[in-house]
């Protein structure tokens, strides 16, 4: 049975949702993360997300792996049961977890580093599972948590000038999902939670995979191999023990922009993306065009945001593997046990 | 000497021939005479084309244990002549294809040869390669008849039941063994010594092979979500799951399935989607073999921390790394004692037979949920892959399963707190809630440092309290966890003790050393942690031989380290050749130590 | 210092390479595949590619996972080193070898299991790393050395009136590669020698990762869930004594046709692929036109085949990381070690 | 009493505020001044905001060992007031910023409070957020060593070391220690009772942690290949490793790389990267924690029953599952000595200091090639990312790498033939060949089943003469590991047996217990498996207390299950809630055993 939990004490001028909870009620506890932090802005976006669609919050699951990314899930949705993996295997543990119960709303997030490196082959079979789940990867392109090392997502060309680490071809998540089949491909970022709170309605409401990869930007660690914020060269000039553990105060990027147009956005460490969104007229049905599309854009350095890809036909793993509408964790024991009878009378197969 | 009921021969052929089949039909015809049989199906790691054999064991008596003596051998495949002369005992039968001449590396003056040309009477009678090659193993079968006594009423009943319907099949296979049958009768002075008789001692028993009985257990056990990655010998237990899944789970109106069976990526997966299936609240299971054991070191971690259940089979096959991955051995002991890094200590169930295997599949799941931690079964090759005879399986049908510390929405709605890690009842189990259960009822899985109202914590005191508690969770399961299996002998100053399938063999041993003269006690241990009375045990003996099948002498290990006794104590009899254990190699082992003593 | 082998006995008649080699110098261990697995052809074509590239065998080094694929470098070049690995993770070892020594010529032998399920991560950070190295993976839609569970390439569409797994997704190979910037993608069929061998060829020359995936019929194992030959339905109908483990004798599957023209191959299971071989005029110089071209082909039912896709500034990894010339296996101890003096020198940085 | 040269502080502030570097400072200025010197970071596992502290032990006796009680507080995070306020000793002092007034929850009367208005101050002197919580770090390194009479010269020496060049950098810094340098010494009356007196005891040390030190081992042991995921606590390895190479490991003309760093995508492919340069013949390493343990069980199974050579680096931290990545415990022992499925047995190394870690990470790659197997060095947290005071490193330039039994292309030229796993000399070592040497040298590498000749099999007995042959291999290493360190106590009846980074508190605490007139004698492991002095010291003795970092009593386990002695020869001393053993656990532990007995 499902309960409606009761609204808290009421704020006066605290807005209500369809179920009379207030955005509060969709609140975590308090982040730990940088302030400034990409990361921090998609889980408000998450929240915001969660309360427009009043989704009554314990009966959401949250699941994610390790990294700064995946910590996120205690910031948000407080009344759900949450689970922070192991890194890189929140797939695994998500599909397990709606296989069991098909009946309650998942949501994943994940980093660039759990989800591209040693996530990668978990991520991929999700998506081949079409899991029904709106995954999130908040993309920075380093490893965080781990002090800024590149990640698979480190983009080869923007980063040309620096270190080693960048003469590798990155990987673009969302044109590896379109590639594995997904049925539900966007991209976006943090800074815009116009364009952001959207998708992720759209991925909650979408039955099968909804990748989701939202660009994130790391305040704190820009730096990498042959920098002189490197930790061998500073260590070589004696200044990096200041700058290393030195975090500025910023605030998040934002970034707004008219459909169609292209817009820079200059990161925190100095660099520039330049960010298309989508025309409004794009049609995200065709696998193949968004992928075509994609490429283009990315050939001119530019990188498409938007609701990429949706499939019509979507069929979820359940759907396909034709398990009963009511979930798993509720059948009542007599309809899994045959009896001893039956024992008894199936054991003239082994004489 | 009386050999009747009393033998073992051998079938030496190349996989992919089809002879697996003709020497199930063998046994099965021994089985249905009412006499006690065993068979060992020794095949290679490969598909087609290379040595297998295998090895039937007739005992009136019941004894189970593979022998290593064999009275009888059917040489069929040329690539390992020469090993497989070696085997037959001095005076024993050697049957071979008699279509070409006895090849040299046959020949023994001690043996004694039976030339059934197979090979031409098959080709004589059937038409096409595939049928040709099929019946040529049947055709032995009939010739085996005829020199073992073996009713031809029974064979001919078996494959009625397995051809009921497809006519042409029933009738070329009762042709093969006909020809093989008529054969052996017109030119051997049938039945040899070693024949069989008509018993009555089978009626209550079965023929199955412990995967089999496993997925039995998990069907029984409500079993819900099954996660598995392919890996031999572990692969027939799923498919034995889904099989009777599509038997048993299927909604009767819709045909839909009332379970989900998840062929993972890879195990570290596998293991993923039972640890988040049993978070969710089912009855979830992995089957797995060594490597796979290594792949889920990292999440078997988060579970026994996270507190989340899993059971988790693993049919042990010959290591280290990919080993024999068609030989059998138990080398996995100590890996899934303490698997995982850090601190770690795991419930594990060690199946002696396949009705062990399906009894103790049951009661994993129960000790899983009821502790909320992973337990392992760990069976092997043997137990796992051969059709063993074992009293027929039975249900409690009052059986309800243990769910454990689980609070309903109910319970939540009442409760004033909730807090995820904390020992209300003094006993180191905490309570538990499922997803979408209640507002209440929400908390945060995680392998990282947490204190018991679930929090995240860095803190030494904090953290010191949650991992010592379930250090008392897990040592407290052994007040219910099976207790060792005892038998007594008068007097007995020697024991032995011993683990899963090697019980088969000491059983064996026992006897034929008591009558020689020699006392013996006997333990089998069932489960990990041991109760008090396994130390007790040991304390209580002059010397006890510890019988098991790994190079490092893996069950002493754990004694030592869960008794604290000292090395004195006991005495290691190991074979890990890759076959099961025989009482040959018990006794042997145990006699060298004596006689050192004397 | 190579040594170049000195040919064995003359066998009259058999014809010798630039260095004096016979193709019996580049054959290995007798074959314990099933008589006419797919991958024994594929064997057959290595030893060919090898011999006609008049490469020394004992300057070779062949890595391979677990399956029946990953057991065929036994059965080429005996005078090579090999490394069965263990299931999947291939890639890890091939990509340290060729780190310590870049001279030798890399082959790595694979399967769709071992490639797409477990290894998929490893293929694809190897694939990022474009270590150089021929990548065969002997494509069978099974697992085969397990007895016949779907892999992640068992095709979707063609088995769409077959059990349950065909309703996921089926991975592609060279689409994956493409997507993660492989240098050199193409695709063949064992049955093919003709293609098969100047591809390979192609591949040993390339300097970079080439990614050959090469469709290989498994003799054996064409049942399935739900087909009247999967052990869990003969299971449950008893006839498991006829099927049990009988294997029929079969002949390899062969299939020659003409560039640009397509072919029907009918698999042992009776079923159906249709091979559409490039043109030659085709241009494999554009890696978006290339996966455009093969996605298009797909949704006609047709699997391309043929070199797909070569880069012209591939750049492997030894290169992207600038080390020296020389592999690092042979570089003289006394390079490597700063010795006493700079090591009490450097030490006032501890002070 | 007399505290001048023997004290310690502690600092409490947020992570990502600039403290390190100045706790590094102090820590600097105080072993400038030749006084021994012990620093312990105390950080989250977060990057900015959570709490930090840094705790920095004064001793002249060299002592090094943590220390739990503290003189003096710097309470400058609000978050942990009341935990910070509570760890001074009666009679101390806390220091705080008095920009605010003394907040309640630090108000205790046994403390001496001295307050700097550290942020009023630096918001006075320096423009820009950046700068003023920067230098607000500075000025208490300034006001602490007015208080401590910590040398101004010696400050501002270093302060010119490290910014040398930035003038500007470096008069900010300098004035922000005259701020609180001059604001504290007119307040107060300094110095205070504690503190520092210039000694002449650390010209011979250096300041390292132990991941540097290592780093520098593998440097100068020649390896050229890393393998890699990051994880705390062991990134800091291979970063110094990187910067080491940099500087090192350039062709001179063309500044190519004379090594290979590969950043793998995970710990499964990072060990398979290192196996695999191995076999081609790199020395190469990977460096991780228990997690990538975990992850690397089954590759590490194939090196070992494949005879490969492969060094891992365990920089080991609290666990289990992810644990509390930023704290330290030995919780790895088990895991590593016995890692992957089946019988299996490690070579592993215990650095006890960042010296011993540069020495032992030279001995990891001899041993390595020499048995072909993986060797672990088990470090942790503690050892690898605190800076420690030691002897300076030294190195003999006649050092030659030990390669084992590698056969050249010119001795395979000769030989007549080359078989793998043959073992020729006796000594369970057989020859290896590197590919690509010569056609003879070729052979197949793999984990499944094989015979001496390196060829397929599945036959019982040759399957055994390998893993036989494989473990007097690994037996046999103990002849050649490194010693346990021994120290005796004349007529001592009790000892002490420890691993690791214990040794500096039991150090400590034998000195202290022998005041007492308990004479102990002490003995510390340094490899495994254990050599036949480790048993023979237990049993000389009538009790020995096995000291240790983790919950199950690791160290205890190996000793028993090696020396196969029983539990009562050992009593365990544990500390595992994730700081840094000091004597005080150490010999409460004893005397709680002590004291029972009497
Ligand atoms: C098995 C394992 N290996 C390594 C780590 C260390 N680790 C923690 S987070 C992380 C990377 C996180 O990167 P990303 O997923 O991009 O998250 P971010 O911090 O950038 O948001 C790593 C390598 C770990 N926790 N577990
Ligand atoms: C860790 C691990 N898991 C499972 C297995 C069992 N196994 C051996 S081969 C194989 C699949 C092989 O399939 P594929 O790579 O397609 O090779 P094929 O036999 O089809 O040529 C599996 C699952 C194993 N050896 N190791
Ligand atoms: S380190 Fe980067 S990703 Fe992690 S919290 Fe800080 S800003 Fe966010
Ligand atoms: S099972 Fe299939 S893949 Fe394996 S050897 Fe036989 S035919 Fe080839
Ligand atoms: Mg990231
Ligand atoms: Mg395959």
């Amino acid at each position: 049975m499902t309960y409606i939990p009761k609204p808290a004490v009421v704020h006066p001028g605290l807005q209500r949702n369809e179920i009379g909870l207030t955005r509060r009620d969709y609140e975590g506890s308090m982040t730990t993360l940088c302030a400034g932090c990409g990361h921090d802005s998609i889980t408000a976006a998450i929240v915001q997300a969660f309360w427009e669609m009043s989704i009554p919050p314990h009966r959401v699951a949250k699941l994610s792996g390790i990294g700064c990314s995946s910590k996120t899930p205690a910031y948000f949705l407080k009344e759900a049961h949450g689970f922070n993996g192991v890194h890189g295997r929140m797939p695994a543990l998500v599909t397990g977890a709606n296989a069991a119960n098909s009946e309650l709303i998942y949501i994943g997030v994940s980093g660039d580093g759990d989800s591209l490196s040693i996530g990668l082959g978990q991520l991929s079979h999700a998506i081949r599972r079409n899991v029904n789940l709106l995954y999130v990867l908040e993309n920075n392109g380093v490893y965080g948590l781990t002090k800024g090392q590149f990640s698979a997502s480190a983009d080869r060309g923007s980063l040309s000038k620096k270190g080693e680490a960048n003469t590798m071809e990155s990987i673009d998540g969302c044109l590896l999902a379109l590639t594995l089949g997904a049925t539900f491909v966007a991209r976006s970022f943090s800074g815009d939670k116009a364009q952001l709170v959207p998708i992720l309605k759209a991925g909650l409401a979408h039955s099968g995979f909804a990748f989701v990869d939202v660009i994130s930007p790391c305040v704190t660690f820009n730096d990498h191999e042959g920098s002189t914020k490197s930790y061998a060269y500073t260590r070589e000039h004696n200044v990096e023990i200041v700058q290393a553990d030195f975090v500025p105060p910023a605030a998040a990027i934002t970034a707004s922009y008219e459909a169609g147009s292209v817009r820079n956005v200059m990161m925190h460490d100095g660099s520039w993306v330049r960010l298309r969104k989508v025309a409004e007229d794009y049609d995200p049905s065709d696998r193949d065009r968004a992928y075509a599309y994609i490429r283009d854009r990315q050939n001119h350095g530019e990188i498409v945001t938007g609701l990429l890809y949706i499939s019509a036909e979507s069929q979820d793993m359940h759907a396909q593997s034709d398990t009963v509408p009511s979930s798993l964790v509720d059948l009542p024991f007599e309809q899994l046990c045959p009896g001893n009878n039956e024992l008894q009378r199936m054991q003239a197969r082994f004489r | 000497m009386d050999r009747v009921n009393d033998f073992a021969f051998k079938i030496a052929t190349a996989n992919g021939t089809g002879s697996a089949s003709a020497n199930g039909l063998l046994m099965q015809a021994v089985f249905r005479m009412g006499v006690p049989v065993t068979g060992k199906n020794v095949f290679p790691s490969n598909i087609q084309g290379l040595p297998t054999w295998y090895e039937i064991r007739v005992n009136k008596d019941g004894y189970t244990a593979r022998t290593p003596h064999f009275d009888l051998m059917v040489a069929l495949n040329a690539a390992t002549y020469d090993k497989d002369v070696a085997e037959v005992r001095s005076g024993g039968w050697l049957l071979f294809d008699s279509s070409w001449p006895l090849d040299d590396r046959l020949k023994r003056p001690d043996v004694t040869y039976l030339g059934v040309p197979l090979a031409e009477m098959c080709n004589a009678t059937f038409k096409g390669v595939r049928e040709r090659i099929l019946m040529k193993n049947i055709a032995y079968v009939g010739a085996l008849a005829a020199l073992m006594n073996i009713d031809e009423d029974v064979i001919r009943q078996l494959l009625k039941e397995k051809f009921g319907k497809k006519q042409a099949l029933m009738d070329s296979n009762q042709k093969a063994v006909d020809l093989g049958y008529q054969y052996a009768a017109k030119t051997f002075s049938c039945p040899l010594p070693i024949h069989l008789e008509p018993l009555d001692k089978t009626k209550d028993a079965i023929l199955i092979d412990g995967n089999t009985a496993a997925a039995l257990g998990c069907l029984y056990a409500g079993a819900t979500v099954a996660a598995w990655y392919p890996i031999t010998p572990s692969t027939s237990l799923m498919d034995a799951f889904r099989g009777f899944c599509m038997k048993y789970r299927q909604d009767p109106e819709t045909r839909k399935n009332r379970y989900a069976i998840l062929q993972a990526e890879d195990e570290l997966a596998a293991i993923g989607m039972v640890i988040g299936a049993s978070w969710a609240g089912a009855r979830a299971f992995t089957s797995t073999s060594g490597p796979g054991i290594s792949l889920m070191n990292e999440f078997i971690g988060l579970a026994y921390y996270g507190e989340v259940p899993a059971v988790i089979f693993d049919v042990q096959r010959a290591g280290p790394s990919t080993g024999m991955p068609t030989r059998t051995q138990q080398g996995d002991l100590m890996t899934a004692a303490y698997a995982s890094h850090g601190d770690t200590r795991h419930i594990c169930l060690y199946p002696a037979d396949p009705r062990e295997a399906f009894e103790l599949a049951v009661k994993a799941f129960d000790y899983a949920e009821r502790f909320q931690t992973p337990v392992f079964v760990l069976s092997d090759l043997d137990i796992g892959m051969n059709d063993w005879m074992v009293p027929k399986l039975t249900w409690d049908d009052s059986y309800k399963p243990d769910r454990g510390k689980v609070l309903t929405a109910e319970q939540l709605e009442q409760a004033k707190s909730f807090y995820r890690y904390l020992d209300v009842d003094g006993d180191g189990i905490p309570y538990r809630t499922l997803p979408g259960t209640h507002p209440k009822g929400a908390y945060f899985t995680r392998g990282s440092g947490h204190n018991k109202y679930g929090g995240y914590t860095e803190d030494a005191e904090e953290y010191v309290e949650v991992v010592d508690r379930i250090d008392r969770k897990i040592q407290r399961a052994t007040k219910v966890l099976p207790a060792p299996i005892v038998r007594t002998a008068p007097g007995a100053k020697l024991a032995i003790l011993t683990i899963g399938g090697c019980h088969a063999a000491c059983g064996e041993a026992l006897d034929l050393l008591a009558k020689e003269g020699i006392a013996i006690d006997y333990m089998r241990v069932r489960s990990f942690p041991f109760g008090d009375e396994v130390g007790k045990f040991i304390e209580s003996h002059d010397l006890t031989f510890v019988v098991e099948q790994n190079r490092d002498a893996q069950l002493r290990s754990l004694l030592m380290l869960e008794t604290g006794l000292s090395i004195d104590k006991m005495e290691s009899v190991r074979y890990y050749g890759g076959f099961p254990m025989s009482a040959q190699h018990v006794i042997s082992g145990i006699k060298a130590r004596l006689d050192k003593a004397a």
